[in-house]
This record gives structure tokens, sequence and C-alpha cells, in this order.
């Protein structure tokens, strides 16, 4: 579904992704994990489009979109929540979510599908983004990526920030979602999450993917080591 | 500066043009500009001044007094010239005034002031009070009009008009029913307009300059008020500022001054063809234009009577010279460095002409302190 | 040390030894206003460039300098009345006058007037956590305000004219050419003298937390500073530079009115400092000079183009060298050695 | 009716005349953040628009077309590098600015040029004459197409978005750089419309927009920055108080009275009359 | 001490807090856990006068600090991080932490240049192991770098009241370890609290949790305590939170 091949990007003339090759099935789950600062949340942003890549190719479905605007991606349908509880504060979340589903063009009932899957949302629908606690806007991130209806998902920590239940619940749509057959790339911290969900892993370190694997492979002690400080 | 020709050449003598030629004041003072240049080249083509060629090295003013002053600096003591034409409100004269006495060095200037100074290095070949203002007055007491109200820019040209303005109705028994100010480039007049009609006058006594003109005259007329109801003298707004207005918002308006396009003289004839053979047939011609142009005329035969152009001896040269000039005869009042001026009345027509109704019969003596004036005594300057 | 001082001393030379000797007299005092210019442009960089207070009214604290210092030169001009309160019809000497007939009182006016008026309305407005645009338009809306102020006291300030026609500065006259290079060095002298002081200040603590304040005012107050304080004090600071230019400008142009003052020669030098570049103080000052010897240049050659050439060049540095020319420089000097 | 009583319909109809010239600043300035000093150029070349086709009525679309066009240049050319620093935005426009009034100068010339008024329009009721009536209209007309637009269309849903975080409306499937063009030239074009109104009451030459655009500003400060309502609260607000001044004082002074009235306001409401809250820290 | 009488915040009519009471003694380590907007943030708001409750008092150390500016309440030695790290991008790492250690310093020392590491500074480096990026300007870190630089600022401050809004979110196993082990040793001689989601966390760190709920305290008490309490499980942990949460590796 997604490939991503010798990907370089960075920031001005400060290089964070050296040569980055992923894969991501048809229906796959793939967590991307390594320590603060590795490079997870930059890789992400260049395979939306966010960060120009200075090399290597993104390609999503066959088709090679490392040229595309990120508005482009998403309407080819990959659908993006970014790190850190990002939302329109100043919109409602039921503006939040129509001005997303407006844009990729679908039809209303993605809306509430979406809610479904988010029901504590339901009562804040006409509060402003903004004033939502962390957790409720990390809910209404996730919320606004899927009524673009993706076909594929990129999550960058989904989890944080969110209250015990609550991750639990979103464990388990992600999990419903793949299920689905939705293929996912996902940046997770939590490694029992991790190993429940992913179907293979991929550890970053300095800019490099210095390991794959199955999730089992996680449990192996110089795969630990990889992720500690 | 754009010199017309490689400068430093002995056989030329090189004079400034100073005008604003960008900002707010460079709409009026180009028109200026080009017809002192008309009359540089006019007499270039008659052969030159002592046998020798104008060169006008032109400067910008940009509608900043400062800048007036340091470009005024620069064509004495860069450019050297033998002397400046220049200027248009009183404060850029006033910023230049410093300049020239300085450095002993002659301004001509060609725009109506406010009066009340006389300086040794400056020409003036505008209209004092006494040229304009008082005629104006003149004009409106003979056609009944005793109760004026006054409104102006806020500087000191209309300041000053309307003191000598309320002198004058106080010692011709003529009232003022109110004096109002707006500041340089207002644009909303309903207030005011409010306030002239509230007070019902015969007269209303127009000093406001510029863009301001254009806002004023569209408020009032919206008001349903006309040239019959509500009688605006305006002394600055010449023919160059009637088509912004409109003329459906001046029509059948007074205004003071002491030349108009439609003056009859055969100088004038000649100096509407020439400027319009030169700039192009649209263009009209005004009296500031003309002022500037005198100017030339009359250094050019001060030069010819000194024999050269050395600053001392023009000054003492051209005290009396008089020309027959398109406004008529002119005259140099050698103690004011003014000029003996024909006041006129005009009324503005459909076509944007603006024509005479009344003139003062002869020129009249320049008297920028107003000391000839009974009723002017103990206003400032005196 | 020594190198970091090198280009400063080099530029002091050339400013301070070299141009009096090369320059002819008029083009001396031309190069006097645009470093009067400069003060108030480095004020601009203090306020905005470092602590990110867009000001568009420093005008308004030129202008006051200026008129302290006008109103001291015509008060010991002699021959009682000024000039222009005599054709105002001004009889006597308003009594908002009198104090400026002392010098030190007149010079202290013009530092400390703009400080103190600039330390009111911060205190006030950064109370309240008016910034950023806010603030820049409101700063705008006092240089509009100030010049209606100064044009409708006609026989207190000059009005639209101002006040000009001064004979001398201090004892000595100021038609002489010696007076006009003397008036040079000082200015030149304050410049330097400021500048050496700002950039301290901008080096210190005091400067990274100014940046701080700039990009995160909020944020400061919970590391236990108080951001209107610091804000007040830094644009008082800017104020009094522009001041103390303004005073010195009076003497060096022969000229105070209040189109020197307004919305557009406030506007003009913030866009100098832009085009100098607004993070650097050398840039601040460059850009004022730049800019001030451009604009007597293109006056000189081409009158009616100036405000097309302002216009792009301006675009132009804002869109390709958003840095200014101090940015350009230091990106070619990376680009070399690296 | 006495001069006082006539001064409160005068004090609306130059709250009219604010408004008009600053809604389309709610969208530059309000939506985008974009301090758009040629704002004031963008108002005369309405102005000239109506002097070219000698008519107000089809002068109204056409000026809004017009100036629209040159917004969406002005956008696509240069303002696009520079969203999230709104204060380069002001230097940059004031550049533009300089080079449209020169460009206005050297293609109508320097002097004022005269659009006439429609017959219909001359006469009044009462004070107000029918152009201050039809400038009044046209200031509601307009603050009603951009409370609908605003609110009621998927288009200004998108605006805010874009304004509130550019980066994550990208990711969100919204074309940013297509939504900040039509936001542009639907501010600019307003700014056109206000121009053609303005043929009515005042010059029409180069220097048009620089009489209007601190003022224009004000009105947008004193609302609230992207407050429609704040918008006309703060412009009849303004009028009344202009007009009030200038009757007990005069024009001068009540300029002066308004300014300061204005960072009066803006003590008691620092960020303008109504405010959009957020938690988030500068 | 830091105490807590009725607060009440009001949000256009929204009650975000209804009524807190809370008291956490000298030298204690506080958790305060609650469900995504139970207005935990929003009492460390309350605390440090960036939002006014509309009743209620809360003291500190002999002080009332309602009413009281940000900077004033930061001066009697109360320091906070933020949920979404705010750090000053434009600094270097060690100019934030200076920046943060400097608020004592007399007004005119501030305009001499930064020579050296302060000990506040080098300390809050190497307890957030920093010293690596130390002349990298902040605006460079990544988001667990920042989090790190937080509360690395907040340390320098050396307030006597630390309030952290999830501090570890987005932090690795390892780096959470590090952390709770810092926060532990603080709290020796600092009053400390916390708020966090992370129940692995609160189990190796905590003593006394504090639960909010809609803006009210729902319990306290131990971990064990709180989580056993069957209202903290149905709207806090949700129903297997023992066996999902509990077990990360
Ligand atoms: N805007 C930026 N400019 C320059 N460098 C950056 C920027 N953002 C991140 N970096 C650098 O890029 C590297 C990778 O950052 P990134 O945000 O991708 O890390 P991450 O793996 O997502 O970490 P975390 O787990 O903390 O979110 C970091 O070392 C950081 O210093
Ligand atoms: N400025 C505000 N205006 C309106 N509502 C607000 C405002 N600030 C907070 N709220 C509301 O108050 C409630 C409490 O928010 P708070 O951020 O304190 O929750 P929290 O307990 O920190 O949640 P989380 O664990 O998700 O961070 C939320 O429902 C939020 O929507
Ligand atoms: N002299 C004038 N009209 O200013
Ligand atoms: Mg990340
Ligand atoms: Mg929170």
């Amino acid at each position: 579904m997604l490939s991503v091949t010798g990907l370089e990007s960075g920031y001005g003339r400060a290089r964070v992704l050296f040569g980055v090759s992923l894969e991501v099935g048809a229906g796959q789950l793939v967590c991307v994990m390594g320590r603060n600062g590795v490079g997870k949340t930059t890789l992400l942003n260049t395979v939306m489009g966010v960060l120009p890549a200075v090399a290597g190719t993104v390609t999503f479905d066959g088709r090679d979109v490392t040229k595309l605007k990120p508005h482009e991606r998403v309407r080819l349908g990959m659908g993006y929540v970014p790190q850190g509880h990002r939302c329109f504060p100043q919109l409602s979340v039921q503006d939040n979510l129509l001005v997303t589903l407006e844009a990729a063009k679908q039809p209303k009932q993605a809306l509430d599908e979406a809610l479904d899957l988010f029901p504590a949302l339901k009562p804040l629908l006409k509060r402003s983004a903004g004033h939502l606690s962390g957790g409720q806007q990390q809910q209404l991130a996730m919320a606004r990526a899927l009524v673009t209806r993706p076909r594929m998902l990129v999550l960058d920590e989904p989890t944080e920030g969110i209250q015990p239940s609550i991750i639990l619940e979103i464990e388990a749509a992600i999990e419903r979602l793949h299920a689905d057959g939705l293929p996912l790339l996902l940046v997770e911290q939590y490694l029992d999450i991790a190993l429940r969900l992913a179907d293979t892993f991929a550890i970053l370190d300095g800019g490099h993917v210095v390991r794959t694997g199955t999730a089992q492979d996680l449990h192996r002690e110089d795969v630990r080591r990889l992720l500690a400080v | 500066g754009s010199d017309a020709r490689p400068a430093g050449d002995s056989g030329d003598i090189k004079v400034g043009i100073l005008h604003s030629l960008s900002g707010t004041m460079a709409i009026s003072e180009v028109t200026v500009r080009d017809a002192e240049l008309l009359a540089i080249e006019e007499i270039n083509k008659a052969g030159g001044v002592l046998g020798k060629q104008l060169v006008p090295v032109v400067e910008d003013g940009a509608s900043d007094w400062p800048t007036f002053a340091e470009k005024a600096t620069k064509l004495i003591r860069q450019d050297k010239v033998a002397t400046v034409f220049g200027g248009w409100t009183s404060a850029s004269r006033k910023a230049m005034l410093p300049v020239f006495e300085r450095y002993k060095a002659l301004l001509w200037y060609p725009v109506q002031y406010e009066g009340l100074e006389s300086s040794p290095y400056i020409f003036y070949t505008g209209a004092t009070t006494n040229q304009q203002i008082i005629p104006g007055l003149d004009y409106l007491k003979e056609q009944g009009k005793k109760r004026l109200f006054l409104v102006g820019s806020d500087y000191v040209f209309p300041r000053t008009a309307n003191k000598i303005i309320k002198a004058y109705a106080a010692a011709n028994g003529m009232e003022i029913l109110g004096e109002e100010y707006t500041p340089l480039g207002h644009t909303e007049y309903s207030t005011l307009v409010n306030k002239v009609t509230q007070a019902r006058p015969d007269a209303v006594f127009n000093t406001l300059n510029g863009d301001s003109n254009v806002a004023f005259f569209k408020a009032l007329k919206s008001t349903g008020a006309t040239a019959e109801s509500m009688p605006v003298l305006s002394v600055s707004i010449a023919e160059e500022e009637v088509t912004g207005i409109g003329v459906d918002n001046v029509v059948g308006q007074p205004v003071a001054w002491n030349y108009y396009q439609t003056t009859d003289t055969s100088a004038n004839k000649a100096f509407v063809k020439a400027y319009k053979a030169r700039y192009g047939q649209d263009k009209v011609t005004s009296d500031p234009m003309e002022a500037g142009y005198n100017a030339v005329y009359l250094w050019a035969e001060a030069v010819k009577k000194a024999g050269t152009t050395e600053v001392e001896a023009v000054r003492k040269a051209a005290g009396g010279i008089a020309l027959e000039r398109p406004e008529g005869l002119v005259t140099i009042d050698g103690e004011s460095q003014h000029l003996y001026k024909t006041a006129r009345i005009g009324i503005v027509q459909p076509d944007g002409l603006i024509k005479q109704v009344w003139d003062s019969g002869e020129p009249i003596k320049p008297d920028p302190y107003l000391k000839g004036y009974p009723w002017a005594a103990g206003l400032a300057g005196q | 040390m020594i190198r970091r001082n090198l280009p400063f001393a080099a530029v002091a030379v050339i400013v301070l030894v070299v141009a009096p000797l090369l320059l002819e007299p008029f083009r001396l005092s031309l190069l006097a206003k645009y470093l009067c210019y400069a003060i108030v442009a480095l004020g601009i960089g203090l306020a905005w460039g470092q602590a990110g207070m867009l000001t568009l009214g420093q005008g308004v604290f030129f202008g006051l300098g200026g008129y302290s210092m006008a109103m001291h030169l015509k008060l010991t001009e002699g021959g009682g009345l000024p000039d222009f309160m005599v054709w105002s019809g001004v009889e006597e000497l308003p009594a908002l006058w009198v104090p400026f007939g002392d010098p030190v009182l007149a010079l202290a006016t013009a530092v400390l007037g703009p400080m103190l008026i600039a330390a009111v309305l911060g205190t006030l407005v950064f109370r309240q956590r008016v910034r950023g645009a806010y603030f820049a338009i409101l700063t705008q809306a006092l240089a509009a305000a100030m010049v209606i102020l100064l044009v409708g006291q006609q026989g207190l300030t000059g009005g639209t004219n101002g006040m000009t026609n001064f004979f001398d500065v201090f004892g000595q006259d100021l038609a002489d050419d010696s007076t006009q290079r003397g008036l040079y060095l000082v200015v030149a002298s304050v410049l330097g003298v400021l500048y050496l002081a700002t950039r301290q200040l901008v080096n210190s603590r005091y400067g990274r937390l100014l940046v701080a304040i700039r990009d995160g005012e909020d944020r400061v107050r919970f590391l236990g500073y108080d951001p209107a304080l610091v804000k007040t004090v830094t644009f008082a600071l800017s104020a009094g530079m522009a001041g103390l230019a303004g005073a010195l400008f009076v003497p060096v142009v022969g000229i105070i009115s209040p189109a020197l003052l307004g919305v557009v020669p406030s506007l003009e030098l913030v866009v100098a400092v832009a085009v100098g570049g607004r993070h650097a103080l050398a840039g601040a000052v460059l850009g004022a000079v730049v800019m001030g010897y451009a604009q007597t240049a293109f006056s000189e050659q081409f009158a009616d183009g100036w405000l097309y050439l302002q216009g792009a060049l301006f675009i132009l540095v804002m869109t390709l060298a958003p840095k200014g020319i101090i940015g350009v420089a230091e990106r070619w000097r990376r680009a070399r050695t690296t | 009716m006495s001069a006082f009583a006539n001064q409160l319909p005068i004090g609306l109809s130059i709250g009219a005349v604010l408004l008009l010239i600053a809604l389309g600043l709610t969208f530059t300035f309000g939506q985008m953040g974009v301090i758009n000093m040629a704002h004031g150029e963008f108002i005369m070349a309405g102005a000239y628009t109506a002097f070219l086709l000698g008519d107000l009525v089809p002068a109204l679309p056409a000026a809004f077309l017009v100036a629209g066009t040159m917004g969406l240049i002005l956008e696509r050319a240069a303002i696009r590098h520079f969203y999230g620093r709104p204060l380069d935005t002001l230097l940059l426009t004031w550049g533009v600015s300089l080079v449209l009034q020169q460009l206005a100068r050297d293609l109508f010339g320097a002097p004022n040029v005269q659009v006439p008024a429609p017959a219909w329009l001359s006469g009044g009721v009462g004070i107000l004459p029918y152009n201050r009536l039809f400038i009044m209209g046209l200031a509601v007309a307009g603050v009603v197409a951009v409370w609908a637009y605003l609110t009621r269309t998927r288009l200004g849903r998108r605006t805010q978005a874009v304004v509130q975080n550019r980066r994550l409306a990208a990711t969100s499937g919204i074309d940013t750089g297509r939504v900040d063009m039509l936001t542009f030239f639907v501010g600019s074009g307003l700014a056109g419309v206000a121009g053609v109104a303005l043929t009515l009451i005042g010059p029409v030459g180069p220097a048009l927009g620089t009489y209007y655009i601190v003022d224009a500003f004000l009105v947008v400060v004193a609302g609230g920055l992207g407050q429609l309502r704040g918008a006309v609260l703060a412009a009849a607000g303004l009028g009344l108080l202009n007009s009030y001044a200038e009757f007990w004082s005069d024009a001068s002074l009540a300029k002066v009275i308004v300014l300061a009235a204005v960072i009066a306001f803006l003590q008691v409401r620092p960020q303008g009359m109504f405010v959009l809250r957020s938690r988030a820290l500068t | 001490m830091l105490e807590l009488r009725d607060v009440q915040v009001v949000f256009d009519g929204f009650r975000a807090l209804d009524g807190v009471n809370l008291t956490v003694p000298d030298g204690e380590l506080r958790f305060l856990i609650g469900p995504n907007g139970a207005g935990k943030t929003t009492l460390i708001d309350v605390i440090t006068g960036l939002t006014r409750p509309v009743a209620g008092s809360v003291r500190f150390a002999g002080h009332d600090l309602v009413g009281r500016k940000e900077h004033q309440i930061v001066r009697l030695g109360v320091g906070r991080t933020f949920q979404t790290s705010v750090v000053f991008e434009e600094l270097t790492v060690i100019e934030n932490l200076d920046l943060a250690a400097g608020f004592r310093r007399p007004l005119w020392t501030l305009a001499r240049r930064r020579r050296g590491v302060s000990e506040a500074v080098a300390e809050a480096l190497a307890r957030t192991g920093l010293e690596d990026l130390a002349e990298r300007s902040a605006g460079v870190l990544s988001h667990g770098q920042r989090q790190w630089l937080e509360i690395g600022m907040l340390l320098a401050q050396r307030p006597r009241l630390l309030l952290l809004d999830e501090p570890v979110a987005g932090m690795s196993k390892d780096e959470r370890e590090r952390t709770g082990e810092l926060l532990t040793r603080i709290a020796d001689d600092h009053t400390v609290v916390v708020v966090e989601h992370d129940m692995e966390f609160l189990r190796r760190h905590a003593s006394t949790v504090t639960v909010l709920h809609e803006g009210r305290v729902l319990v306290e008490g131990s971990v064990d305590q709180v989580s056993a309490d069957p209202r903290v499980q149905e709207v806090y942990l949700g129903r297997k939170a023992s066996d999902a949460v509990g077990h990360r590796p």
C-alpha cells in the first residue's frame, strides 16, 4: 500500500532522515519505534508531504506521491493524525470535523461513523476545540482523520496524554480498523500496545532504520536495547 | 539633478527648479515646473540671457519641507545655480528661506501666500493678501454678503488669511458666523457642512487646500446647496483643481486670483497657445503656473539690466522692472520684492474654465504687512 | 574580543576620520542626517528586532526630541519672540516654552520626555497585553494624532511649517562649515557609543530575555519575569534614542516639522531597519544609512521613479532576503567559509 | 431638526463609511492575519474603476473583480511567503502600496479625477443625502454577505481552519493555497466596492487610499480581530464619537479624541470588543 | 503546603472546576489523575494564576495566590510545566535554562553577558540529560526532548512547589523511569504535584493519588486504593484496567 524507499529529509541544512525505507502492505499495521528525537515524526511528516523529501520516493497505492502536496495525499486516501493534539482551536468540534470531511469530499455519514468510534466527543460537538482538554483534543484529531474515510491511516503517538480507559478504546478502534483491512503506519511509545497491535515494526535510530521484524521480535533483548536510553 | 546638458559649460547659466514632483503636492507643483521650463525654453530660443543659454537643474522637493531645504542647499552649493525658482506651500518656502539667506542666493516663489514676510533673498511673484484675500472680501461686500463662515485647512496660510478676514469684517460691519479648520487631506465633511448649514451664512470664505476641496464641495452639494443658495469664495481653487472636484460641484462658485486662462491679454493668448502646444491641448493654465512663468522672465530681465547673474546686482536691478505679462502689467516693488498685480474675481463655468466677473482695474501695490490698511493695525507682525 | 570589535573599529575610523576628510560639507551634513536616522533605527532594532515590538510611532519620540531642541535654539537666538509666533499672532512667550531656554533642561526633555511618554504608554498597553499588530496600529495612530496636534497648535509649535531658521547652536554659528563638521562628529560619536551600549545589552541576559518575550511572552511570565515591565523599559530606551536623534537632527538639518514625525516617516524608518536586517543591530544602522542615501541619490537622478524604486526594492528585500542586507552578507560569508 | 440631533445620522453615516472600508480587512487582517497596507490602494483601484466606467452601479461588481484580482495577484506573488509573520506583511504591503500609488499617478495622472454621481442619488431624506443612505445600505449589504460567507458556507469554515492551523489544514485535505487566494480575493474585492462608494463623497486620486488606511485598521482593532459584529459596533461607535467630537470641537481635535478613545478602550478590552479566547499560550 | 478550598472555575457557563478541595503537605509527591477533561490542567492553571477562579481560595506557604499575577506566583516559589511544552525556540537549551534560573537576579545584573554555566543550570542539564544538546537551539528539539527541557527549566527555577502536567507523555519507557526517580528525589525537600495518565508510572512512583472527575475530587488515597475504587474504574481506568494498562513491559 505504502512504500518508502531511500527517503532523506530534514530541516533546512540539518538532515534528520538518512535513506529510510519502509513498506506497509495491504491491511498491514506497521509500528515505527525509537527513542525521542530519532526522527519518527520527521518520517511521518515527510511521508505526508509536510516536509519535502530531499531524496527518495514515497509511493502510495502504486502511485508516486513524493512530489504531491499534503492535501493531495489526503485526498488520495492517506489520513494523518499528527503528534501533539492538533486542532483548529477556534472552530467548534463539529466544524473541525465538518471542515475536514468537506475538504475530503465525503458524505455526512462519515462523521457519524467517526463519532461512533469516539463517543466521548458527542457531548462536546458545540464546544470550541481550543477549549478541550488535551485528551479530548487527541480524540478529536483521530476522529478528524477518520471522517476523510482514509484508505490508510498514519498515526503519530495517538495515545499520548489519553486516560487509560480511552487508550483502551483507541487501541480497540485501531484494532477494529486494522481488522477491517485498513493499513496503518503507527508511531507508538507504549511497547505493550505496539506488541498487541503491530504486524511488523521498524526501529529508527539516528535517522536510519536499524531493525525491522515481526511483533514477536520486539521481545528480543537486542531490540529492547535499541529502545532504551 | 537631471541637467538638460552637460554641466560646467562656461557658455551656460544654470538655474535651479525646485518643486514637488512626488507626494501630495506634486499634483499642483508639476504644472508650475512645466510653465517655468517653458519660459526657459522660450528665453533660450530668443538667444538666452547675456548671450548664454539657461540650463535648468530640476530637483524634487517631494512634498516634504526639510527636503526642500536640503535640495535648495544642493542647488546652491553643489550645482552653483544662478537662481532658484520653486516652492508652493508656505511651509516649503519657510523651510528654504534660511538656506537662501545663509548662502545669499535668490529664490523666486510663485504662489499666492499669507504675507507677513519679506526676505531680501526671495522674490514673490504670486499675490500677497492685499492682492487676493482683501479684493475677495471687497467683492463679497459689494455683493451684499455680510454674514460669513470661514472654512480652511489647518495651516499657516488659512489661519493668517482668516485673521485678516476677521479684522476686515470687524471694520466693515460684516459678521463671522464660524471658523473651522480641518487637517490637510481631511475627507469627511458632513459634520462641518452641518455646522455651516445650521449657521445660515450669506457666503463661505474657503481657504481649504488640495483634496479636501473635493470632499467639501461634494458634501455641500449633496445637501442640495447651490452657488446661488450658498456661495463659496475660494482662494486655492484654480482651473487645474476644478476638474478633480467635478465641475458639477463647483459650477457658478466664485474664486479669487490674479490670472485665469481666459484673461484677455495678447500675452496670455500666446502663453496659453505655447503651453498647450508644448504640453497638450487638453492642458489648462492657472494662476500659480503663470506666476512661475513670469518669475523666469522677470529674473532674466533683471539679469539683463544688471549685466551679470551676481545676486546682489540682480536684486538691485530688479526693483522697478515692469513687464506686460499674461495677467497684464506687473512691476517689481524693489522694497518688498513683491509684484504689483491686478486682482480678479472669477466664476467657475460649466466647461471648467473660469470667467472673470470683477477686477481691481489696476495693479495693486503689494503690501505684505498690510501697513496701508488701518483696520489691520495690530495684526501679527506689525 | 578584538576579533569581534574589528569591524566596528574599522567602520568607526572610516566614519570619524575618513569621511570628514573626503566629503564636502554639504555631503557631510547629509551623512550626519542619515546617522541621526540610524540612531532612531538602532532603537527600532532593539524594540522590534530583539523584543518584537513593532513600533510605528517612533517619529513621535523623534519629534519630541527635535521640538525640544528647536525650542531651545529659537529661544537662544535672541531678538524676542520666535519668528513663527510673531506671524501667528502670539504676543507673549507661552509658559510651556520658558524652561527650554535652559540648554540642560532642553536636552533632558529631548531624551527623558520621550522615555517618560513611552513608559506611560508602555505601562498602559503592555500591562493589558496589547501586542503584535495591535501595538503596531496603536503606535501608528499615535503618530497620526501627534501630527494633528502639532499642526493644530500653530502658535505653540509653528503648525505645518514647524520650526526653522536657526542661527547658532550652543554659541556656534550654524552657517559655518566647521560647526557642521563638529555636529557631524558629535552625531557619529553618539551613534557609536549607543551602538556599543545597545550591543552589550542585546548580548546580555537581558537580550536573551527580550528574545524570549518576543517569541513567548506568556511563557516568560511562568519563568518569574514581568514581561510588561521588561517591554516598557525597552520601549522607553528606544524612545529615548529616538528623542536624542531628534535633538541632534535639528541643528544638523536646520528644521523640524510635523512632516518628519508622522505615519510615513515612522514607517520609512522601520522599513529601513527591515531592509538592513532587523535581527542584528548593525543591520538596523546600516539600513537607515543605506535607505537615506538611496533616497537622496534616487531623487537626484530620477525623482518620479523614486516611489517605484523604493517600493520595489523593499518588496524584493522582504521576499528574497527576509533577513535584510546583513542576512545576505552573513549567508555569503558562511557560504565562503564552508 | 437641531444641529445636535443631525449629528446622530451623520455619525452613523460616517460609521458606515468606516465599516465599508474596514470590511475587507476583517478578511485579510481578521481571518488571515495579513496587515495589508495596500488595502487603501485596492480601495483606490475600485474608485478608478468607477471613473473608467463612468457609472456607479456596474462599477460595483467590476470594482470587486478588479480589486479582488489585484489582491489575488499580490497574495500569490508575495504574501503567501509570509503567513505567520503578520508584522512583515505590513512592511511588504506598504512597499506595494507605494508602487500602486505611483502606478495610479502614471496611469491616470496626479490630479484628481471626477466620477459623476448618478442623478437618482441627488436629494435626500432629512439631513441625510441619498448618497449617504446608499453607502449605509451598501455597508449593511456587505456585512450580511460577509457574515453569510463566513458562517454559512464551507469556504468560510475552510478559511478559518487554514488561518488557525495551516499545517493541520493541509494534512486534513484542505488546499490551503486555494483558500488563501480566495480569501484574499474576497477581502480585496470588498475594498474595491468601498472605493466605488467613496467616489460619492471624496476625492478620487492616487492618494485616496492613504486617507482611509489608518481609520480602517482602527476599526478592526477596536472591534476585535476577525470579529464581524465587533467591526460593526466599532465603526458605529467611532463614527458617532467622531461626529459629536467634531461638532463640539473641530475636525483636528475630533481625530485626536477618536484615537485617544481607542487607546483608552483597549485598556478595558485589550483585544478589542470581542475576542476569541484560546487556551494556548502565545 | 498547598491548600485549595472550594475552588470553582467557570468558562462561558461551563463548570470546569466545581468546588475542589485539595491539600498537599510539604515534601509530598502527589499524583493527580482523572479522565480527559476532568479539570487537572485547569487546576494547575488556577494555582499558577493563568486562570482566575470564580470562588474559592488557593494558599501556598502562607500566601493567598488568587489574584496575583503569574510572575508574582512564580516568585513565591511555584513552578510549572505545560502539557504541550513551550520553549523558546530561538534560544539555545542553555539559554532557556539560564533564563529560567535567572528571575531572582537583580534587574541590573541582567545587563551583563552570561559567562559560563551557573550551578542551577548545570544541575538541570545533568538531571535532564540534555548536556549534549546544550548549545543547540531549542527549536530543533524533538517532542520528547522538549518535554525534558521543560522539566529542566522547572528545575532551574528551583521552586518550592512543582506542578508537572503530564511530564512523561511521549517519553520512552526508560525515560519515564528516569523522570520518576528524579521526581521522587526532588520530593524529598519539595512539594510536587504531577498530573499523569500512565498508571504504570503511578504504580511505581506514587504514594498518594487524587482523582479528579468533572471538576470535583472523586477519591484520594494510595494507588491501590484508588485503582480498586469502582468509580475510578468506571470513569477512568476502564473495565479491563488492571490487566490491560498495568502490564507495560
Ligand atoms: N523544526 C525542526 N527544525 C530543526 N530540527 C528539528 C525540527 N524538528 C525536529 N528536529 C530535529 O530532528 C530530529 C528528529 O525529530 P523528530 O521530531 O522527528 O523526533 P521523534 O522521533 O518524533 O521524537 P519524539 O519521540 O520526541 O517525538 C530531532 O533530533 C530534532 O532535534
Ligand atoms: N478556556 C476554556 N474555555 C472553555 N472551556 C474550557 C476552557 N479551559 C478548559 N475548558 C474545559 O474545562 C474542562 C477541563 O479541562 P482541563 O484541560 O483542565 O482537563 P484535564 O483534566 O487537564 O484533561 P486532560 O487529561 O485531557 O489534559 C474541559 O472539558 C475543557 O473543555
Ligand atoms: N502659500 C500657500 N498657498 O500655501
Ligand atoms: Mg515525534
Ligand atoms: Mg490536561
